[in-house]
C-alpha cells in the first residue's frame, strides 16, 4: 500500500505534549515532532484532534492512522496495535506539597535507573516507604505508575486513583492527598502552574520499569507505516531534533 | 483584563473556540431532539397501543434507551456504525473504512435516547387529557387520525411542553458525551481549553456558563409556549 | 309507524365488573321520535345512551343505525367493533349531549361548535361558522362564542354542549339530561328548539328528570328500572293511569 | 465469545455494584427532600424565596453535571476559608462530595418534575378543599401531593433512573463505581465493546428492576382510573 | 328576626376582565333560613356562592360569617383576606356543594366523605365512618361507598357531593344546584333532609332552578338579575302576585 496522506490524532489537551492554541490549531513537542517526521517521510500530513478514552478504538476502527499522544509502549497494548519504535523516554517522580510533611525524601535531586523488577533501585525503594509512610498518595487510574505504586507503597499508603493528572494535582494543592506519583515531564509543567506550591519529593525513577518510552501507535495491519515511521524517528533522534524540541517544550532531555 | 483577554476573540482568546463548541452543541441536540420527537410519537403511540405486542415493543425500545448508559450508546451507535457501513461498503467493492460522519453518529445516538424520553412524556400527556373530551370526539365520528390531530395533539401538546422542555434539557447535556466521535462540542472545547492552559476552573465555569445561557434561550421559548399553551385553563392552583 | 326506524337496539346488556347494568334492553325508534328515557339515579340511563354509540361496548346485543347493522366481532374474548370506518359514519349521524358537557378544553367555544362540520362533515369553514354562529345565538350563548369552556357557567357549558351537538345536523340525537343545569326560561327555550327538530323529522333520545319535557315535548316514554324496561307507552297514557307501580312512585308528586 | 473474559468481567464490575447503589440511594434521597423544598420555595408565594428557587433550578438544570461535581470536589477546595471551617472533615471525602453534587443537581429537575405534578391537580378539586377548612400543609399533604405525585410519576421514575446513570461520573471524584471500573478495565484491556456491554447489562436490569417497580406503584397509586372490574386485561380503557 | 344573624354580606361587587358579573348584592341570613337563590344561566349565582367563602375574592363589599368579619387587606392592588387562619376556620364552617361535584378522584366516596371531619376537623377515625355510612345511606348510595367518582353515575355523584359538604356540619351550607343531576323521587328525598336540616336551625343558601323547591321549602326567595338583587321575599309573595315583571317571565308557566 502507497502512503500519501496519513492522519495522525493528538488530544490536544495535554500540555505540553500536545495543546490547541485558542485560534484551533495544534502546538507542542508533538505537532512540531510530527511535522519533522511527515517531512522526511514525504507524505501529506493531516493533524486531528479526537478524544482520549476512545482513541485506540477508533484506530483500530479506520478513523485515523497514527496516535501521537504520549503513548507509552506496553505489552496490553502491544496485543491491539504496533508501536514504533519509541521518541521520548520520561522518567517518573513522587510530588509533594511544599508545606507537608513528605517534602524533601531522601534521594530529591537524583535519578535512580530501575529494571522492572526493581533490581537497581531497591534501597531508594525502601527509603521512601520509610518517608511516606501513612500518606495519601493520588495516582492517575489505569497507567503503568498504578501498578508501581499498589505493589510498593499499597501496604504503608492509602492510594486515591484519579481519572486525570490534572484533577489529581488540584487536590495535592489543596491538601486531600500528601504526595502525587506521575510523569516527572508532566509534573514539572504542574508545578509553573502551582506557583511553587508543589515540588519533587525523593528521586526520579528512570531505566526500563516503566517500559521503554512513548511510541507512535499504528494499526496492526499497517507494517508498511510502522516501517516509515520508524525510518523517520531515527532520523530525527540521530538529527538532534527531538532532543531540540525537548528543550523547547520539556526543558530537559526526554531522548529515549 | 487577563480574564477578557483569556476568553474574548483575540489573537490569545479562547472565546471563538468556545463559541464554536456551542454552536456544535446546539446543533446536535436540535437535530436529536427532532430526530426523538418521531420516534417519541412512534414509541408512546405503541405503548399505548390495544396489541399486547405492540405495547411490548414500545416498552422495551424506552427501557432499553433508558436504561443503558448514554455513552455505550454512541459507542455503539459510532463504532457500530461505522462497521455496518464499512461491511456494507465492501459489498459494493469499496476499499478499506468508511466512517460515519461524527455529526450523523452523534446526533443519531442521542436522539434515539431522547425519543425514548419524549416517548414517556407524550404518553403521561396523552393520559392527562380528560377522558370525556376524547369520548366526545369519537361521539361526532371523529376517526382516528382525525381524533389524533384536532383533539388529542393539541392536549398533548399543550401537556408536554414542560416535559419536552426538560427532554431538551437532558439532551443538551447528553451530547456532551458525543465528544467520543470527535465532535467538537461545547464539552469537549471546555476540556481542551483547559488542559492546554491548565485554566481548570477558568474553562469549566466559562463552559457551564455557556450551557447556562443555551438553556436560558431555549427556557424563555419554552415558556412562551406554555403560555401561549394554557390560555385556555383555568387559574391553575394559585396560592398554596 | 309508516316512519322509517331510525333506531335499532335488540337486547343489550352491559356489566361493569359483578354489577350487571343493562340486562336486555330494546326499542325502536323512528323518523320523528321523541322518547323520553326516565328511571332513577344509577338506573343505567347514561351506560344505555354510552352504548348506543359505542362508547360503551355492550356485552351483548345488536345496535341497527339507519337500517345498518353495526358489526361486531370478538378479540381477547371481547366483543368489538369489526370496521372502524363503519363506526365512525355512524357515529357522525348519532348526535350526543354528555350528562357532563364534555367540552374540548382547549379550544373555543365556536370552535368547538364548528370543529364536527369542519373536520368530520369536510365543509367549507365558513359556511360552518355562519350556521354555528346562528346556533349559538338560538341557545343564547353568542356572545361567549370566543371564550374558553373554563370560563363558562354551568349553564353556558351545557348550552354550548348542545349547539355542538346539533351543529353536526344528525338524524338521531342522544340527550343525556340536557336541561340539568339550565333555569327555568331556558328550559322552555331548548325545549322549543328540540320540538322544532322533532317536525323537521330528527329522532331523539332523551334522558330527562324534566316530567314537564316527558309529558308535553315527547311522544313515547320509556321508565327504566334495575337494568330494565319497565314501562313503555306515550306520555298521555303513562302519565294518565298507566305505568306501573314503580313508575307511579318514581313520578310522585309529579303524578298527582 | 471469550466467556472467561467476560465472566471475569462481569465479576469485577458487580464488585463496584455496591458504591453505585450507595451513590444512587443516598442522592435520590437528599435529592429528594431537597427538591420538596424548593418547590415549595418555589410556588409558596414568596417572591424573594421563589426567585431564589427558579434560580436554583436554572443553574442546576441548565448546566451538566460534570461540571457541577468538579466545581463542588475540587472547586470548594480551593477556598482556604471552606478548607479550614468545620464542614472540610466531610467535604474532604470523595463519597460525600459525589453525593452531595448528584443531590444538588437531581433536586433541580426533581422540583420542576413535582412542579408539573402540581400543574396537573384539576382545580375544582382544590376549590373543594379549601371549601371545607382545608389550607397550607393539610391541604398540600391530603390533596394536592397524593394527586401531584401520581401525575408526577412517570416523569419522576425517567429522572430516577436518570440518576442511576448519573452516578457514573463519580469516578470523576474518585469514587470507583461500575463505569468507573468499566472504563479503567477498558483502558488497561482495550477490549472496550466487552467491557461496556458487560456494565450496559448490568445497570439495564438495575434500572429494569426501579421501572418495574415504578410501574407498580404507579398501580397501585391509580385505581382510581381503572375500569371497575379486572375485565380488560391490561388494556387502555381510555378509548376504543 | 329574633333569631341570630349567621351571615351577612354587604355590597359585592366582581367582576371578570371588564365583565361586571355582580353589582353589589347584600344578603342577611339568619338561623334556620332556607333561601333560594334564583337566575338566569349566567347571571352570576355561583359566582355570588363563591364570594361567599372566599374562592373568589370579591372586588369589593364585606362578608361576616358568625358575626365574625372576614378581614382583608390589599396586596398588589388586590384585596386578599388578611389571615389565613380565620379563612379556613370560618370556610369549615361554611358547607358547599358545587354545582359540578367537585368530588377528589383519587378517594373513594367514603375517604371522600370522611377527609373533612377527621383531618380538619381532627375528629376520632371510627366515629367519623360511622358518621358517613348513615349519612350516604340517607341519599341512597351507601352500596357504592368503596367506588371511585369516575365510576358512578352523575346523580351518585351529587349525592356523594352533597353527603360531603354535610359530614362537616356547618352552621351555613351553601348548595350550587344540589339536585340538578337527580330524579324526581331522590329530588323529594333530598329536599327532605334539607327541610329536616332547616329545623335543626341550619342556614342554607340554595341556588336552585327548581321552582317547587324555591316555593315549598325555602321561607325567602332572592331572583338574581344583572348581577343585582332583582326581588326578594317570601315565595308565597314571590310566586303570588309579587316580584317583578322580569320575575314573573322567567318563572314562566310556573307562574301561572
Ligand atoms: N365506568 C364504570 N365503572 C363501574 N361502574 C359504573 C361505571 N359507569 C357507571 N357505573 C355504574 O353503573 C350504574 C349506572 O350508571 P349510569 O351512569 O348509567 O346511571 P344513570 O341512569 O345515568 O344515572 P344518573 O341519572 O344519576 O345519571 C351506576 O350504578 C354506576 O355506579
Ligand atoms: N373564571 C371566569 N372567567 C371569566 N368569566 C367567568 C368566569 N367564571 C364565570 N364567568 C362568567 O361570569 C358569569 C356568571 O357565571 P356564574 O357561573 O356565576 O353563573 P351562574 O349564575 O352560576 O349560571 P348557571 O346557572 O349557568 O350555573 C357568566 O357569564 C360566566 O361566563
Ligand atoms: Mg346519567
Ligand atoms: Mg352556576
Amino acid at each position: 500500500k502507497e502512503w500519501k496522506t496519513v492522519t495522525i490524532t493528538l488530544e490536544g489537551a495535554y500540555a505540553p505534549w500536545n495543546m490547541t492554541n485558542p485560534d484551533g490549531t495544534l502546538g507542542g513537542f508533538e505537532p512540531e515532532l510530527a511535522k519533522y517526521l511527515c517531512d522526511h517521510m514525504k507524505v501529506e500530513c493531516k493533524l486531528v484532534a479526537s478524544d482520549w478514552d476512545s482513541m485506540i478504538t477508533s484506530l483500530n476502527a479506520g478513523k485515523f492512522d497514527v496516535i501521537m499522544d504520549a503513548l507509552s509502549i506496553t505489552e496490553e497494548r502491544k496485543k491491539i496495535i504496533d508501536f514504533s519504535i519509541p521518541y521520548a523516554h520520561t522518567h517518573a517522580a513522587f510530588a509533594a506539597s511544599k508545606d507537608s510533611s513528605y517534602t524533601n525524601a531522601p534521594g530529591t535531586g537524583t535519578v535512580v535507573k530501575m529494571e522492572p523488577d526493581l533490581s537497581g533501585g531497591k534501597d531508594s525503594v525502601e527509603a521512601m516507604r520509610t518517608a511516606f509512610k501513612g500518606a495519601t498518595i493520588g495516582i492517575q487510574a489505569a497507567t503503568v505508575y498504578a501498578k508501581f505504586i499498589y505493589d510498593n507503597f499499597g501496604d504503608i499508603a492509602t492510594i486515591r486513583e484519579y481519572k486525570t493528572g490534572a484533577e489529581r494535582d488540584l487536590d495535592l494543592e489543596t491538601g486531600r492527598i500528601d504526595l502525587a506519583f506521575d510523569d516527572a515531564v508532566y509534573l514539572n509543567s504542574a508545578f509553573e502552574k502551582a506557583n511553587g506550591e508543589l515540588a519533587f519529593s525523593g528521586p526520579e525513577i528512570g531505566g526500563t520499569i516503566f517500559g521503554i518510552g512513548e511510541g507512535l501507535g499504528v494499526r496492526q495491519s499497517d507494517p508498511e507505516l510502522k516501517a516509515m515511521l520508524d525510518d523517520a524517528i531515527k532520523a530525527a533522534l540521530a538529527d538532534g531534533v527531538v532532543k531540540e524540541l525537548s528543550m523547547k517544550w520539556f526543558k530537559t532531555d526526554v531522548t529515549p | 483584563m487577563w480574564l477578557v483577554e483569556t476568553l474574548g476573540f483575540g489573537q490569545t482568546g479562547w472565546g471563538g473556540l468556545l463559541l464554536m463548541g456551542a454552536l456544535m452543541t446546539l446543533c446536535v441536540t436540535l437535530a436529536a431532539l427532532l430526530l426523538g420527537a418521531v420516534l417519541g410519537a412512534i414509541v408512546a403511540a405503541a405503548k399505548l397501543s390495544q396489541s399486547r405486542a405492540i405495547r411490548t415493543a414500545g416498552g422495551v425500545y424506552t427501557t432499553i434507551f433508558r436504561g443503558v448508559p448514554e455513552l455505550l450508546i454512541i459507542y455503539l451507535v459510532y463504532f457500530g456504525g461505522s462497521s455496518a457501513v464499512t461491511a456494507i461498503g465492501a459489498y459494493f467493492g469499496f476499499e478499506g473504512f468508511l466512517g460515519m460522519p461524527s455529526f450523523i453518529a452523534g446526533a443519531l445516538a442521542v436522539g434515539l435516547i431522547c425519543g425514548a424520553y419524549q416517548a414517556e412524556v407524550y404518553r403521561g400527556a396523552f393520559l392527562a387529557i380528560p377522558k370525556g373530551e376524547l369520548e366526545a370526539a369519537e361521539a361526532i365520528g371523529m376517526h382516528r387520525f382525525l381524533r389524533f390531530r384536532r383533539i388529542i395533539m393539541p392536549q398533548v401538546l399543550r401537556f408536554a411542553i414542560p416535559g419536552i422542555g426538560n427532554v431538551w434539557q437532558l439532551s443538551l447535556k447528553d451530547s456532551a458525551l458525543v465528544s467520543v466521535t470527535g465532535l467538537a462540542d461545547l464539552m469537549r472545547t471546555s476540556q481542551v481549553a483547559a488542559g492546554s492552559t491548565r485554566q481548570y476552573f477558568l474553562f469549566f465555569i466559562a463552559g457551564g456558563c455557556l450551557y447556562l445561557v443555551l438553556t436560558s434561550m431555549s427556557d424563555r421559548l419554552f415558556a412562551r409556549a406554555e403560555r401561549r399553551a394554557s390560555r385556555s385553563m383555568p387559574a391553575g392552583i394559585g396560592q398554596i | 309507524m309508516a316512519a322509517a326506524t331510525r333506531l335499532s337496539v335488540r337486547n343489550i346488556h352491559k356489566s361493569f365488573g359483578a354489577h350487571e347494568v343493562l340486562r336486555g334492553i330494546s326499542l325502536d325508534a323512528h323518523d320523528g321520535d321523541v322518547i323520553s328515557l326516565l328511571g332513577a339515579s344509577g338506573s343505567g340511563k347514561s351506560t344505555f345512551l354510552r352504548c348506543i354509540n359505542l362508547l360503551e361496548i355492550a356485552d351483548q346485543g345488536e345496535i341497527v343505525v339507519d337500517g345498518e347493522r353495526i358489526e361486531m366481532t370478538m378479540k381477547n374474548g371481547h366483543a368489538v367493533p369489526a370496521s372502524r370506518k363503519q363506526v365512525d359514519r355512524i357515529r357522525a349521524e348519532l348526535g350526543m349531549v354528555f350528562q357532563s358537557f364534555n367540552l374540548w378544553s382547549h379550544m373555543t367555544i365556536l370552535d368547538n361548535v364548528i370543529e364536527g362540520p369542519v373536520h368530520v362533515l369536510k365543509r367549507p369553514r365558513a359556511e360552518c361558522i355562519a350556521e354555528a354562529e346562528a346556533l349559538l345565538e338560538k341557545v343564547g350563548i353568542a356572545e361567549k362564542r370566543h371564550a374558553y369552556p373554563a370560563h363558562l357557567s354551568g349553564g353556558q357549558q351545557q348550552r354550548a354542549a348542545i349547539a355542538r351537538a346539533l351543529a353536526m345536523k344528525p338524524k338521531v340525537m342522544l340527550f343525556d339530561e340536557p336541561t340539568s343545569a339550565l333555569d327555568p326560561e331556558l328550559v322552555g327555550e331548548v325545549l322549543r328548539v328540540m320540538r322544532s327538530l322533532a317536525e323537521e323529522g330528527m329522532t331523539m333520545l332523551v334522558v330527562t328528570h324534566e316530567m314537564g319535557f316527558a309529558r308535553n315535548v315527547s311522544n313515547r316514554v320509556i321508565f327504566m328500572r334495575s337494568g330494565e324496561i319497565d314501562s313503555d307507552g306515550p306520555p298521555e297514557e303513562l302519565f294518565g293511569k298507566g305505568g306501573s307501580p314503580a313508575f307511579r312512585q318514581f313520578i310522585g308528586t309529579f303524578g298527582k | 465469545m471469550d466467556f472467561p473474559f467476560l465472566f471475569q468481567t462481569m465479576k469485577t464490575l458487580l464488585a463496584a455494584l455496591p458504591v453505585t447503589l450507595g451513590l444512587f440511594s443516598l442522592s435520590v434521597l437528599f435529592g429528594g427532600f431537597l427538591a420538596i423544598l424548593i418547590v415549595w420555595m418555589r410556588v409558596g408565594g414568596n417572591p424573594i424565596l421563589s426567585r431564589f428557587a427558579r434560580g436554583y433550578i436554572f443553574v442546576f438544570r441548565g448546566s451538566p453535571l460534570l461540571i457541577q461535581m468538579f466545581l463542588v470536589f475540587y472547586g470548594l477546595g480551593q477556598f482556604g476559608f471552606i478548607r479550614h471551617s468545620f464542614v472540610w472533615p466531610a467535604l474532604r471525602e470523595p463519597f460525600v462530595c459525589a453525593v452531595l453534587s448528584l443531590a444538588l443537581c437531581t433536586a433541580g429537575y426533581t422540583a420542576e418534575i413535582f412542579r408539573f405534578g402540581l400543574r396537573a391537580v384539576p382545580p375544582r378539586e382544590i376549590e373543594a378543599a379549601r371549601a371545607i377548612g382545608m389550607s397550607g400543609f393539610l391541604l398540600v399533604r391530603r390533596i394536592i401531593a397524593p394527586i401531584a405525585f401520581r401525575h408526577a410519576l412517570p416523569a419522576y421514575s425517567t429522572e430516577i433512573v436518570m440518576m442511576v446513570k448519573s452516578t457514573a461520573l463519580a469516578s470523576l471524584v474518585t469514587v470507583w463505581e461500575v463505569t468507573g471500573v468499566a472504563q479503567r478495565l477498558i483502558s488497561q484491556t482495550y477490549r472496550t465493546m466487552e467491557v461496556f456491554l458487560c456494565a450496559a447489562i448490568i445497570y439495564l436490569v438495575l434500572n429494569f428492576l426501579i421501572l418495574q417497580a415504578m410501574a407498580l406503584l404507579e398501580h397501585y397509586l391509580s385505581p382510581h382510573r381503572r375500569a371497575a372490574a379486572p375485565l380488560v386485561p391490561g388494556g387502555l380503557p381510555v378509548s376504543r
